[in-house]
């Protein structure tokens, strides 16, 4: 059991979080980021990757329109490296409601959203994929970004600046005493080594979890979980990001994600942030709806569905009114008795950087703080950590600059052993459940056609090799691995993917039996609701 | 047009072998077939060794597993085939491939547990003899060297070694391959020790780490078509036992029995259409008229009686769309789950196994496959292999065994 | 000096140094190209057959009766004018002690000899313009019109001459001064009916004048003047000038120039391109001894002269075995005549980089079938040509699309090309790479790398052939298809299809690596300026 | 049986002796071949052009066509490439219609009967005759057939045999009285199309099918292509040629009681001493 003292003790790696130890760094307020599995597991690694023009919120949220508008022009500037600024289009089909099309344009102007209207042909020209049905279209300031890269690039400077973080460690407990939190209690997962933590300022950015977090401090936050289901096809689509042009909806947004195209997405009630997934139901739900607007969907292959949960702070008694934005709740939770707790939670991914400053900003007046904040003008350094994760830098960066016998250990992706070695390295001891899963997190590992089925026995193989695990262990990580897939994997069998399937159990089960042996880590199965990281 | 007295539809395990024993039995056959089908086999010939899957009980008889199926899943296509029949049966087949330079061998009655690249141990009935020296050092835990090559990706020694701590005195050594760089890839490797000279100079470099060993095993990659004469004298060059580890599908077990059955087949007589698929399948009382391939290039062939072993879905037997199951040549009807939502389980490595693997066709006792009505689709239509239903080869390990017993079984059951 | 003094000088002076520097080519060019040792049929056979060649015109005959009736029409009429009339100071006068030119036979003979190379002319004139005239450039022109210009010229020269009074006044003046006035009437009056001289005066009709004038002619001009009559030609042009006219004297003067205008034009261009074939064709077909096949042991010098020899009668063209090629890419270096000429220039380092791009690539389309060097008239050894030039170019490290390409790595190609767009994103593309449906079969089970007998042999793969054939699927699948183009892989595959054959899946692996190909001629194409 | 004649660009200087087998086969047997002036048949220009190399081949087909002639090659990159140009044509209308314009121009019809066939396709169509006019059968000639890569793949292209199990070689052979062995790589490439393009690959290529063919025993490989029997043949220059390979037209030639110089079978070539 050890302690550790910090200034600010911030709970949860996911996008805000990575902001929140940004902010606070660059204020010089020195903070420790603790996450109980892996950067984004959470909300921020299950969702589109779209950095939104604000046009979908036109008609149902001006003010979140605005906020993304303004967002979205400043992590162009700061963060480019996480940026396809890809365009953007909106589009309907005959039978879409007409007079909302109709308010389109005077909705955009009404929120400084620049929105320029194309003919439906040309519309098809720039985006071939787009339905023949086509009745409207209009091009908007739409992008995508790469979340994963911007969670690390944000950690990364913050380390630099002299914070830290720590993986698989969760918050098990808090010592409450006098309106103040003393000490939270916390377990490292991969080893089960307690530790205790002392902070000045405690900061839930817990997503999903933030209701489960402030309950150890004995405080309420009432949070009603939304689960939204995407898919990836293995090619990319369209070149833009295609929105329909209707009333938020499911199913409403394909968005490119290097050489793929995500789509998306469902929304649907759960019970827990834990233990989701994508099903066959939805899956079908939403390319139903979406071949409406692009008829390739019914014939095009995918790779795989995954599915994130949206934390939807209901209009409870608990602070409310302090709510900076109806898009986002930062909650000071001095109401419910304690003194040094905040809670930061919901938004949306554009608005990341927005949350991790309003949250800072009061963090800072408790804690006497004058630094103002700077990470709308400072750029964002591009870090090594996050690189790996874009579709087809591998290939490219393998073909044009690799070293003699450096070969490639996933096929789909092409993914090179130098490139998985790099990764091993950086990840270090903090490898969670399992090594390969930490490797596929940082890479494009196990993201292609064949979801792992050739590159994790090979890479298994590599890490044996290299005595990163032993006895059964590589097998029983394969195993977990393999189930981590198998979730996404499992909704969209049917055509070449159910073929390629049924290859990996021949490969699996009829070649290496491998039901038999070791059980794949269940730990992995109750608490992690997303699959790993899939956007660009 | 020639009339064949039997179509074969497929060039899986079945396939092959029912046109094997229709050829042996004095019938004219048509081949057609695809790749993809023997040619990701994994070279073992399994006959049953796991029952109850969902208890992930393995037996060391597969005739008393047999017994125990027969008796507990009256719906297996094993029920339709005599202990007789499948020795039989599997007695033909491995005497062709012996005839064609593939040596099998197994222990009478007995599945052997073999070591797969992964380490892990896997019971089957009959093995490549190029196998059985492992058979033996691993029974014995004997002082043994495993090689492994820079720059093959899939096989680690090293894991084979670590996943196999109950066998203390194996050793492992990672080397070079004389004569090629960078990424290997088996089969070429395999070509390339045709060439004795190369043998040499691969043993000139495991002699020297193999001092210790009583057995030097290495990936299989001994040779191609001429397997049991590499192996030999890789043998005499280290002066001990040698046996060969199974690489990931698709290995070189795939194309040595695809060389085998190219050789073989057409030397009886069959006439083989590779890679032109079923486009078309017409039948009447007289017999059955199929197009294979398309266009300008297809072909008309007629046929009084069929054998469908097309396999599942990577051997293109059964189409899946996201709705349904279809059986590719004839659209029989296939058992199968109601929806899509029942065709997978949650956990891939579920026990149970996956309802998607237990679909398939229904048939009567002379495998005839059974049209909606409940009777026999065709008089002279039969089935084999994977495609029938209520089994999954792959959890229940009886994969090559049941696709010979039934080949066999439908090809006993044809009438004139 | 004089006209004729002047432009005989310079015409000749012309001739020899022309001549001199064409036949310098000769043994400069030939140079280029590695020797092929070799030895031909014994050089006695030789000597015959290339004489067959030369004198009968074999090769001409080959190609049907029309241009070989021309060249020897031509040929037999215009040698003789050449040394009789031409060169008659030199020749006939020393040998004919009676020579005069305007005594028969010589007369006759003059314009027998001139229809007979005249007609020849017309022939070859109008085989041009029905069979060769796409492929006709001016020279084969000039060459048609200067000659019948000769021709045509020195027709009407003496036709004037004949009906020109002036110098029937010279010729009395100088012949017959003493003439009494009623004497000279008598003559004109004879010359006017008999030899078709045109005086403006009236002259009588009186039988006893008319004898009068026969008389003197007998005694004073038949021993110069046979009666123009036999210059049936000349003579019968007259009819084309219409008795009114009185332009005999002038026209006579016009036509002289003319005449001896050409023929030094002639004389002077002989080094100039296709003027100069009946020489240098000639002595090609005498080189290459009658054969019809290629001979490896062509020398330097034999090379030097079939470059030289092409007389540009477009047969090789005709029968060009990859003529349908040039229809569909239009580059004129890949029918022989044009590749030749060009061929030329490359030697003397006359071609601009784009130019020389297009021989390049004629020089690899052409399949070395041997047809044009059967069915070349002028006899040119061309398949020997286009092994050694081929050669030649690859030395000069012009290895066509192929060696460009192997130029730079597939590094350098994916930096240089990836800054292009090349092809569509998504699943509507041009070709089988750009289409995403290629791909969704694929289940990466590497079946077409493990089968490739190319990667098979090659010692280190990733190394000598930069990337396996499923890795270049991947990449065209993720839309990288500049990763793709320099791989070695695309450009070492020996299109045996064993990959295609084996998928599983039916991707057409070998049909999109001829397609990478395809696709590097093309940017090749465009990037050296050619359409 | 009438056919016309396609030998390619190549045998005329490089191979006079398989259009002289070939065709003295095929008078032997009373098959008459007519020769118009074909064009090269697209396959060497395939490389760099679609249009070009299929335009070449429908110009070729279009003129055996007007003869109303199924054409005949004796060449499996030639026959595979008219067969790939009829493939092409077939899947892609644009192309079909630019090549209908330039054969327009050339005032040719598209040719949509005509059929090609291999040398060995048409022995195999007359195998009754050309069984029964078999006078010298070789004795004890022990021969590796080399199947050539452009006819045999892919089938759903040229049909011209199984592209795994084909047999049609072989067959022909056992007809001259010579046993065809099996052996390991007889559909494997024998490397020419890497001629001038990769020599290191090509030349590895050919020693690995020579060593393979020697390595089954066989007195000789036969071939029945032009471009593979230039590379394995004493054309090639290839240094370490471990089998001399032959062309089948000549064996068959000699079976069928031909005299060898009307084969083009120099004298005193090794291999004629296990043929008798």
């Amino acid at each position: 059991m050890s302690t550790v003292t910090t200034r600010v003790l911030i709970i949860g790696a996911g996008v805000t979080g990575a902001g929140l130890l940004r902010d606070l760094a660059l204020r010089g307020v020195q903070a420790l980021l603790i996450e109980q599995r892996d950067v984004n597991s959470g909300a921020s690694g299950g969702n589109h990757g779209l950095l939104h023009s604000g046009a979908r919120y036109v008609a149902s949220d001006r003010e979140a329109a605005v906020e993304c508008r303004e967002e979205g022009e400043i992590l162009r500037r700061v963060a480019p490296q996480c940026i396809e600024d890809t365009g953007g289009l909106f589009v309907a089909v005959r039978g879409d409601d007409e007079r909302y099309v109709a308010d389109f344009p005077s909705l955009c102007a009404a929120s400084g959203i620049p929105c320029r209207g194309l003919d439906p042909g040309t519309a098809r020209i720039v985006e071939p994929a787009l339905s023949e049905n086509l009745v409207a279209a209009f091009a908007v300031q739409d992008g995508a970004v790469d979340p994963f890269m911007l969670s690390l690039d944000n950690i990364s400077q913050g380390l630099s600046l002299g914070c830290s973080m720590r993986r698989n460690l969760a918050a098990v407990s808090m010592e409450v005493t006098g309106r103040r939190i003393t000490r939270v209690r916390c377990r490292d997962i991969t080893t089960g080594e307690e530790v205790l933590i002392e902070a000045e300022l405690v900061i839930n950015a817990s997503g999903a979890w933030a209701g489960l977090i402030a309950a150890l401090a004995g405080a309420h936050i009432n949070i009603l979980f939304s689960m939204g289901s995407l898919i990836i096809t293995q090619d990319r689509i369209a070149t833009q990001v295609i929105n329909r042009l209707r009333p938020p909806s499911d199913a409403d947004i394909l968005v490119p994600g290097g050489t793929v195209s995500i789509l998306g997405t469902t929304s649907i009630r759960v019970p827990s942030p834990d233990g989701c997934r994508p099903s066959v139901a939805e899956t079908d739900r939403i390319i139903d709806d979406a071949r409406l607007m692009l008829p390739i969907l019914e014939r095009t292959r995918y790779i795989r569905a995954y599915a994130g949960v949206r934390p939807l702070v209901s209009l409870g008694p608990a602070g409310d009114d302090r709510a900076v934005s109806r898009g986002f709740s930062l909650i000071d939770h001095a109401a419910d008795g304690v003194e040094n707790f905040l809670t930061i939670t919901g938004g949306k991914l554009t608005t990341y950087r927005l949350m991790a400053e309003k949250a800072a900003d009061l963090a800072c007046a408790k804690l006497g703080v004058s630094a103002p904040c700077r990470t709308h003008t400072e750029t964002l350094p591009p870090s090594t950590l996050g690189k790996w994760t874009e579709p087809g830098r591998g290939p490219r960066s393998w073909v044009e600059s690799r070293t003699e016998d450096d070969i490639v250990l996933c096929e789909c992706e092409m993914v090179s052993r130098g490139v998985i070695d790099s990764i091993i390295d950086e990840a270090g001891a903090m490898r969670g459940r399992s090594m390969i899963k930490a490797v596929g997190m940082r890479s494009r590992v196990g993201k292609g056609p064949c979801q792992g089925g050739f590159c994790g026995p090979r890479v298994t193989c590599h890490l044996y090799d290299r005595k990163m695990v032993s006895g059964m262990q590589g097998l029983a990580e394969l195993k977990t691995f393999t189930e981590r897939r198998w979730r996404g994997f499992s909704p969209i069998l049917w055509g070449v993917p159910l073929m390629q399937a049924d290859l990996q159990e021949a490969l699996y089960c009829g070649a290496m039996d491998l039901e038999f042996g070791p059980p794949p880590s269940t730990l992995d199965e109750e608490s992690e609701c997303l699959p790993a990281k899939e956007q660009p | 047009m020639k009339t064949y007295d039997v179509m074969v539809i497929g060039s899986g395990f079945a396939g092959m072998a029912a046109a094997l024993f229709a050829a042996n039995r004095g019938l004219s056959v048509v081949q057609t077939g695809a790749t993809g089908g023997i040619d990701f086999s994994t070279g073992f010939i399994d006959l049953l060794a796991v029952h109850p899957m969902a208890e992930l009980r393995v037996w060391e008889d597969p005739f008393a597993a047999l017994a125990a199926l027969r008796r507990d899943l009256p719906t297996h296509p094993y029920c339709r085939v005599s202990d007789d029949e499948i020795s039989l049966a599997l007695q033909e087949f491995t005497n062709f491939l012996g005839q064609h330079g593939l040596c099998y061998r197994g222990k009478a009655g007995k599945n052997t547990l073999a070591l797969t690249s992964a380490g892990t141990l896997k019971p089957t009935y009959l093995l490549p003899c190029t196998l059985w020296n492992g058979i033996e050092a691993l029974e014995t835990k004997a002082k043994t060297l495993i090689v492994d090559f820079h720059g093959l990706k899939g096989l680690s020694a090293r894991q084979i070694a670590e996943v196999r701590a109950d066998w203390p005195d194996l050793k492992t050594a990672r080397i070079t391959f004389p004569g090629m760089g960078g990424e290997l890839y088996p089969e070429h490797m395999a070509w390339s020790l045709a060439d004795p000279a190369r043998r040499t100079e691969l043993a000139k470099i495991v002699a020297p780490l193999a001092i210790e060993a009583q057995y030097v095993g290495f990936p299989a990659i001994l040779g191609m078509t001429d397997t049991s004469a590499v192996l030999r004298h890789m043998e005499e060059l280290l002066g001990r036992p040698v046996f060969e580890i199974p690489t990931l599908p698709p290995s070189i077990a795939g194309p040595r029995l695809r060389a085998a059955f190219d050789r073989g087949l057409p030397d009886l007589g069959v006439r083989t259409c590779t890679q032109k698929l079923v486009t078309r399948a017409g039948f009447s009382e007289a017999g059955f008229h199929f197009t294979a391939g398309s266009g300008s290039t297809s072909v008309e062939l007629s046929a009084q009686s069929a054998i469908l072993a097309s396999g599942r879905f990577f051997g293109k037997g059964l189409k899946a769309d996201r709705h349904r199951i279809h059986e590719a040549v004839f659209d029989l009807p296939v058992t199968q789950p109601k929806n899509r939502s029942g065709w997978h389980r949650t956990a891939f490595f579920d026990p149970q196994g996956h309802e998607v693997n237990q679909a398939g066709l229904e048939t009567d006792v002379a495998l005839r496959p059974l049209s909606a009505d409940g009777n026999p689709f065709h008089p002279r239509l039969h089935a084999a292999g994977a495609i029938l239903a209520h089994q999954d080869w792959m959890r229940m390990k009886c994969g090559a065994g049941l696709a010979i017993a039934t080949a066999y079984k439908a090809v006993a059951s044809l009438q004139f | 000096m004089d006209f004729f003094s002047i432009g005989l000088t310079l015409a000749c002076v012309s001739a020899a140094g022309g001549a001199l520097w064409r036949a310098r080519t000769w043994f400069l060019r030939g140079k280029t190209f590695a020797q092929s040792g070799g030895k031909g049929p014994g050089m006695a056979r030789r000597f015959v057959g290339g004489l067959a060649d030369l004198v009968l015109l074999r090769r001409t005959l080959r190609h049907g009766p029309a241009r070989w009736t021309g060249h020897m029409l031509l040929v037999l009429g215009f040698l003789p004018l050449l040394f009789l009339h031409a060169m008659d100071e030199i020749i006939t006068r020393p040998l004919f002690s009676a020579y005069e030119p305007t005594l028969d036979p010589w007369q006759f003979l003059r314009n027998l000899f001139g229809l007979i190379s005249l007609t020849g002319l017309v022939i070859l004139a109008l085989h041009r313009i029905t069979r060769l005239k796409t492929a006709s450039i001016p020279q084969d022109w000039a060459l048609l019109a200067v000659v019948g210009g000769v021709l045509v010229s020195g027709f009407f020269l003496e036709s004037f001459k004949i009906m020109s009074p002036g110098d029937f006044t010279r010729m009395t003046d100088d012949y017959f001064p003493e003439a009494e006035s009623e004497e000279l009437l008598a003559l004109k009056t004879y010359w006017a009916r008999e030899n078709g001289v045109r005086f403006t005066i009236f002259l009588p009709t009186a039988p006893e004048i008319t004898e009068l004038g026969a008389e003197l002619h007998e005694d004073r001009c038949a021993g110069c003047h046979a009666p123009t009559a036999t210059a049936f030609v000349s003579r019968s042009m007259t009819a084309l000038v219409p008795s009114s006219f009185n332009i005999a004297d002038q026209g006579g003067t016009i036509f002289w120039y003319l005449h001896l205008g050409l023929a030094f034009t002639a004389l002077g261009l002989l080094p100039w391109g296709k003027f100069f074939h009946p020489i240098s064709t000639g002595a090609n077909l005498l080189v290459r001894g009658g054969s019809r096949a290629s001979r490896p042991g062509t020398s330097s010098l034999a090379r030097g002269l079939g470059l030289d020899a092409c007389t540009r009668c477009g047969q090789c063209s005709l029968h060009c075995s990859v003529s349908p090629i040039h229809k569909v890419l239009g580059n004129p270096d890949i029918l022989p005549m044009d590749k030749l000429a060009d061929l030329r220039l490359h030697l003397d380092d006359r071609l601009s980089p784009a130019q020389t791009a297009s021989l390049v690539e004629g020089s690899h389309i052409c399949t070395e079938c041997l047809r044009c060097t059967q069915v070349c008239s002028a006899g040119i050894d061309l398949q020997d040509l286009w092994t050694a030039s081929k050669k030649a170019l690859a030395e000069e490290g012009r290895a066509g699309v192929d060696g460009e390409m192997r130029k730079s790595t597939a590094a350098e190609w994916a930096r240089e090309l990836s800054s292009r767009k090349l092809g569509r994103i998504g699943s509507t593309g041009a070709g089988l790479a750009d289409r995403a449906e290629s791909f969704w079969g694929c289940v990466q089970c590497t079946t077409c790398t493990g089968v490739c007998p190319v990667v098979a042999v090659s010692e280190d793969p990733s190394r000598d052939l930069d990337l396996a054939p499923q890795q270049i699927m991947n990449l065209l699948r993720m839309g990288l298809k500049a990763q793709t183009l320099g791989a070695r892989m695309v450009w070492s595959c020996t299109t045996c299809y064993k990959c295609q054959e084996n998928c599983p899946q039916g991707v057409p692996v070998a049909d999109i690596l001829y397609e990478l190909r395809q696709m590097g001629a093309d940017i090749l194409r465009k990037k050296e300026g050619r359409a | 049986m009438k056919y016309a004649y396609f030998p390619g660009c190549k045998i005329a200087h490089y191979l006079p002796a398989h259009g002289k087998s070939v065709e003295a086969v095929c008078a032997h047997l009373g098959l008459e071949l007519i020769k118009p002036e074909f064009s090269c048949c697209g396959y060497p220009v395939r490389q760099e052009s679609r249009d070009a190399s299929v335009y070449s081949a429908l110009r070729s087909l279009a003129l055996s066509a007007r003869l109303g002639l199924d054409l005949m090659t004796p060449c499996k990159c030639c026959f595979g490439n008219f067969r790939h140009a009829l493939h092409q044509v077939g899947q892609d209308e644009k192309l079909k219609f630019r090549m209908k314009n330039f054969l327009t121009d050339e005032g040719l019809d598209f040719p949509e009967t005509t059929s090609v066939r291999h040398f060995l396709q048409v022995l195999d169509d007359n195998y009754g005759l050309v069984k029964d006019a078999v006078r010298r059968p070789h004795k004890g000639l022990k021969v590796a057939c080399h199947y050539g890569c452009h006819a045999l793949r892919p089938e759903n292209i040229t049909h011209f045999d199984d592209p795994f199990a084909p047999t049609i070689f072989e067959r022909l052979v056992a007809l001259t009285g010579a046993i065809a062995l099996p052996w390991d790589l007889r559909l494997e490439c024998c490397g020419y199309p890497l001629r001038g393009r990769d020599e290191t690959i090509s030349g590895l290529l050919a020693a690995r099918k020579m060593a393979g063919a020697k390595a089954s025993g066989a007195d000789v490989l036969t071939t029945a292509c032009t471009y593979c029997q230039l590379q394995f043949g004493a054309e090639s220059g290839h240094p370490d040629r471990s089998i001399p390979a032959v062309l089948f037209s000549q064996i068959l030639g000699l079976s069928l009681g031909l005299e060898p110089e009307n084969l083009g079978i120099e004298p005193g070539e090794a291999w004629v001493r296990f043929a008798v």
